[in-house]
């Protein structure tokens, strides 16, 4: 078989240099069917420019670092296969919605501030000493909230998002699922306390339903639901006479 | 000069680290610690360990089993005392972790469930799905914002540690974003900075696993444990190297060649695939070497198979390993049987550090995988690792914070005087270097390779000596690298050399106490020497730094409480 | 972040997305029928169609239950429309549709189509159960 | 990473750009989503204008039958089945309704909401042709 090679094109951008981004041809070998795009770039920096920024680690799709826009989709680079691109050229750039700190290196400052304001963590009115053992939990009140803790907090979602394109006050889709994850657990009481965040006008209202976050999510986790089923039972709360419980 | 300054530092953010800042605030709210890491702490290495954690908690289990399992699955290197407190605390810190939030799977009635592990004679395996080690990150990460004491330095990567007068004051550290140099001080410092996996090229491991804090510790004088001693996971895929858990063998998967075999047999024959990982992964290699592996375009492997499970079994117990391999393989677990091989996984070693972390330098605690608190011996048992980063994580925790409420602050001078040589010392090394002609990615790629070959499962003299010359090489190539990236922001380049000079020194460490250990025991297995050898090495290898190439070794006794050692058989 | 404290539910947004929600209902339910039937069929000739005769058209306009559905069915909707074009125009990019003034002149206008069409059904036919 | 790293480097934020919606299908059909409020906002204020019409008397009163307003509902009409099937579709998802302590199935959901619809439109379907002459 003859050798068979794949074109990336990646982002530029060093700020100690350039006023703009701009695209960098890398001619490389492709020479196994199981190369992901990470594996392309880890090539170019090995091999080719040792200069190229971009995060990764665990390339198994769980840490969430490798996370940029390939040939126009929010992807994990570590599971985007070059077999499906290939005899085409592979475009990489930086997520969309974020400022580019650095070739493929986007600042997600916002998202680190965002994901603590909405409290992620159990809140209770009284909590259980750790001598009494564990809450009881079964796996269907698990399964209320399994889905919405999948978040690996990659950031496609916000790079699919335009609502968050356009206005970065956005809470944005993982900070609202991640809220919803730990409404739902049977062990919280903090619903009430998340409200002002949640409900805020920057919070779920500003979603106005595109559902793109959704199709991106490489865990399934569905933000869009977990943003408009928020809406739905924030709006209960105070719209039926008994809503407004904890 | 004025540094940011704190009470704690704890260096790393994974699951080990993390704990440990929480338990700083929670020994003593007045508190400030700071917490480095070189990546965000979401994305730390924790986050890929799939099957669970072991602790006592089912009403017919017992600590004795649990601690027995342990020190026999580390073919008694480990230190008893170490693992009788390590089976009494682990169940406390799992139901900490119930507490705040971890979504562990539940029996019917509500309570943790637990599954079958290697080595365990029992159910003690508790687990959120299979993707334990991400929820327990996850949950840990997130309840860690609520304390306003802990100050994150993300994206931070510390370069060297700070001693003054004999004590260990904080570290210099690079801040990826702006490409400053920081000295961060501290009365104490926390090392979690997790595995040395990047050391080999066939790894479950992620990028960030470099042994950055061994080696931190061991050009601090700090001796470094039992290094010898590397896990090799049986279950790997090919190419990537991707775990596939032992939860999968735990839940009832088959392990067999391409005969269709169930090869465990003539190994194993009691536990079969519940056996320990060190065993399992021997056992395959002899089947490849006498050819009855699948051959397969990245090398030979086994089959694990799961299909006489069923699909709802899978989905509910093992749903992340169905997606792993209709993502990375193409195949669906539910039909296919999942190519394997073993794989290098964990470092039993690691700093020497005591049941509190406490190292020997004044100040400097460890925990976590970069640690060797005793508890792993020669093999560690599958889900005790995730046990141990809480266990031995809040230890080191509420040691450092006892620590710091007499210890007095670091003096500033003296600090600022250290960042000014650390920074010259790496501008002069990578950034200001001219005429360098060697790539960092080439003398890794090579350096993984051969650690592979040298100090794979199997070891000879002449293979490890092999080694430590071809260290050697790449060591002397390392000093004409070429920096290409003359940029301060971000610059990933850098880091990846300071990376591989910390790898480059802990394959050096591995090397060498696996050359002077001349037995087989746990996970070091000398094909020269292939038995056990209590007389000369029921002991802990502790190899210190020296300006020679090779480290000097020290052997220290194995504390032995209840149990005596006797032949290891499954 | 110290706004966070200042943080409070907004109960305004809660308000008109309750009503975009409810007349969004309504709209998918109920609006094609009626154009198909008076819009399409009933001009073409196809079906015979209450509207094509003022004596069964004004009949029908005065029975106080369809006045009602006629109310429910014009006014809810509208205010469903009034979210969404407000949120077309920050989609794109004109930002000032999220202020104070957009809200008023986009909810306002739904208010007043409500007030229009009480004030239409009550003043077209006089109340009848016949 | 500390408050004056952030401020010590420069970052690129790339414009958004109001054609962003032309870049995906998905992005487009969302705006078309969003858009039909306008065509549907338009028939119902015929539909309010032609109630009042009726309120001036039999004498000037002629059924709509134009050509121009045949297509101008003709047009309305993708938009409003468009919204229907999407809202109706969307609603359904996000929908959580538990029956006897089980969660149901959204497919489930969507169904009865698509039945609903159906039910709706021959009901006031019956009553408009029913009540002609």
């Amino acid at each position: 078989m003859a050798d068979k090679r794949i074109t990336i094109r990646a982002t530029r951008f060093d700020p100690e240099k350039d006023k703009s981004p701009r695209l960098q041809s890398y001619d490389i070998p492709f020479s196994d069917d199981s190369m992901v795009v990470l594996d392309a770039l880890n090539y170019i920096k090995s091999h080719v420019d040792g200069s190229l920024s971009y995060r990764w680690s665990c390339r198994m799709g769980i840490c969430g670092s490798c996370g940029m826009t390939v040939n126009g989709t929010p992807k994990l680079t570590c599971s985007a296969f070059l077999r499906d691109y290939w005899p085409r050229s592979v475009t990489v750039t930086p997520l969309n919605n974020f400022p580019i700190v650095r070739d493929l290196v986007v600042d997600m400052e916002d998202f680190m501030h965002k994901l603590k304001s909405i409290k992620p963590w159990i809140i209770r009115k009284q909590e259980i000493p750790l001598g009494a053992g564990e809450h009881r939990q079964t796996m269907d009140q698990i399964g209320e909230f399994r889905q919405f803790s999948q978040c690996i907090n990659c950031m496609l979602c916000y790079a699919a998002c335009p609502v968050y394109g356009l206005d970065n006050e956005f809470l944005g889709p993982a900070a609202i699922a991640l809220a919803r994850r730990y409404n739902l657990d049977s062990r919280d009481q903090g619903t009430k306390e998340r409200l002002p965040m949640i409900a805020h006008p920057d919070g779920i209202w500003e979603c106005s339903f595109v559902g793109e976050c959704s199709v991106v999510c490489p865990k399934g986790v569905d933000p869009a639901k977990a943003i408009q089923q928020t809406k739905l039972d924030t709006t209960m709360r105070f719209v039926l006479p008994y809503g407004n419980r904890e | 000069m004025d540094f940011e300054s704190y009470d704690v530092l704890v260096v790393g953010g994974g699951l080990a680290g993390i704990r440990a800042a929480i338990a700083v605030v929670e020994a003593n709210p007045r508190l400030k610690v700071a917490m480095v890491s070189k990546v965000y702490p979401m994305r730390s290495h924790t986050v890929s360990a799939e099957g669970g954690a072991a602790a006592v908690l089912r009403p017919e289990d017992s600590y004795e089993t649990h601690a027995f399992d342990t020190i026999k699955g580390s073919d008694y290197l480990a230190d008893q005392d170490v693992v009788e407190a390590f089976v009494r605390e682990a169940p406390i810190e799992v139901i900490q972790m119930e507490h705040w939030g971890c979504p562990w799977s539940r029996e019917p009635d509500g309570k943790i469930s637990a599954r079958p592990f290697g080595g365990m004679t029992t159910w003690r395996t508790c687990f959120a799905a299979d993707k334990t080690g991400f929820h327990m990150l996850h949950t840990v990460f997130q309840t860690s914002l609520k304390f306003d004491q802990i100050h994150r330095h993300d994206e931070a990567f510390a370069t060297k540690l700070l001693v003054e007068d004999g004590r260990c004051v904080g570290v210099v550290a690079i801040d990826m974003r702006s490409g400053k140099f920081d000295a961060i001080t501290a009365k104490a410092v926390i090392l979690a900075t997790g595995g040395l996996g990047r050391v080999y090229a066939f790894t479950t491991n992620g990028n960030i696993c470099t042994g950055d804090g061994m080696a931190l510790a061991y050009r601090a004088g700090v001796g470094l444990k039992d290094m010898e001693m590397v896990q090799f996971h049986p279950t790997g895929l090919p190419f990537t190297g991707i775990l596939i858990t032992e939860a999968v063998r735990g839940e009832g998967g088959y392990l067999t060649n391409k005969d269709g075999e169930r090869f465990l047999k003539r190994y194993v024959p009691n536990k079969m695939e519940l056996g320990p990982r060190d065993i399992i992964s021997r056992a395959m290699t002899t089947e490849f070497e006498e050819g009855r592996g699948f051959e397969g375009a990245h090398g030979k492997y086994m089959h694990l198979d799961v299909r006489h499970l069923g699909e709802a079994v899978i989905d509910s117990k093992l749903p992340f390993m169905r997606e792993l391999g209709r993502e990375f393989v193409g195949i669906d677990i539910v039909h296919d049987p999942i190519p394997v091989r073993p794989v290098q996984h964990y470092m039993m070693g690691g700093v020497d550090a005591d049941i509190s972390g406490v190292t020997p330098l004044a100040g400097l605690y460890a925990a976590g995988e970069c640690a060797n608190v005793g508890l792993n011996g020669g093999n560690r048992l599958g889900s005790n690792s995730l046990s141990e980063c809480l266990v031995f994580g809040a230890a080191a925790g509420r040691q450092a914070a006892d620590y710091v409420s007499s210890a007095r602050a670091p003096g500033s001078n003296p600090v600022g005087a250290m960042l000014k040589d650390e920074t010259a010392r790496i501008e002069a090394a990578y950034l200001d270097k001219k005429g360098g002609d060697e790539r960092i990615g080439a003398i890794r790629e090579e350096m993984q390779l051969a650690m592979d070959v040298g100090a794979g499962v199997f070891r000879t003299r002449e293979g490890l000596e092999k080694l430590t010359k071809q260290l050697g090489t790449l060591r002397d190539r390392f000093e004409k690298i070429k920096i290409e990236d003359s940029s301060r922001t971000f610059n990933t380049e850098l880091m990846a050399a300071m990376e591989l000079d910390f790898m480059l020194e802990v394959a050096d460490v591995i090397t060498y106490s696996a050359l002077a250990r001349e037995e087989s025991r746990g996970a070091h297995s000398r094909r020269d020497y292939p038995e056990r050898d209590d007389a000369k090495y029921l002991k802990h290898t502790v190899a210190f730094r020296t300006d020679d190439i090779s480290p000097r070794l020290e052997y220290r006794d194995v504390r032995i409480t209840n149990f005596k050692p006797q032949a290891r058989t499954y | 972040m110290t706004e966070q404290v200042a943080r409070r539910p907004a109960l305004a947004h809660l308000f008109w997305w309750f009503m975009f929600s409810q007349g969004g209902v309504l709209a998918a339910l109920l609006i094609p029928v009626h154009i198909v039937v008076q819009g399409i069929l009933g001009p073409l000739g196809v079906v015979k169609v209450v509207d094509r005769h003022y004596d069964t058209w004004i009949s029908i306009l005065g029975n106080p239950i369809v006045k009602l559905y006629l109310l429910v069915l014009i006014s809810l909707p509208f205010f469903h429309f009034a979210h969404r074009l407000r949120y077309l125009l920050v989609d794109l990019g004109v930002p000032a549709a999220k202020s104070f003034p957009a809200q008023v002149v986009f909810y306002g206008a739904a208010i007043l189509v409500t007030l229009v069409t009480i004030w239409v059904l009550l003043t077209t036919a006089p109340i009848s159960l016949g | 990473m500390s408050a004056e790293a952030e401020t010590a480097t420069r970052t690129y934020r790339p414009p958004m750009g109001a054609g962003w919606w032309t870049r995906k299908g998905h992005y487009f059909w969302y705006m078309v989503r969003e858009f039909t409020a306008l065509p549907l906002a338009l028939w119902l204020l015929w539909l309010l204008y032609e109630i009042q019409r009726a309120g001036r008397g039999p004498s000037g009163y002629y059924p709509p039958n134009s050509t121009a307003f045949v297509i101008f509902s003709a047009i309305c009409l993708p938009f409003a089945l468009y919204h229907s099937f999407t809202f109706l579709k969307l609603a359904g998802v996000i929908l959580r309704v538990k029956l006897l302590d089980k969660p149901l199935a959204s497919g489930v959901i969507v169904a009865t909401m698509f039945g609903t619809w159906l039910v709706a439109s021959v009901v006031v379907g019956a009553v408009l042709i029913g009540f002609g002459r």
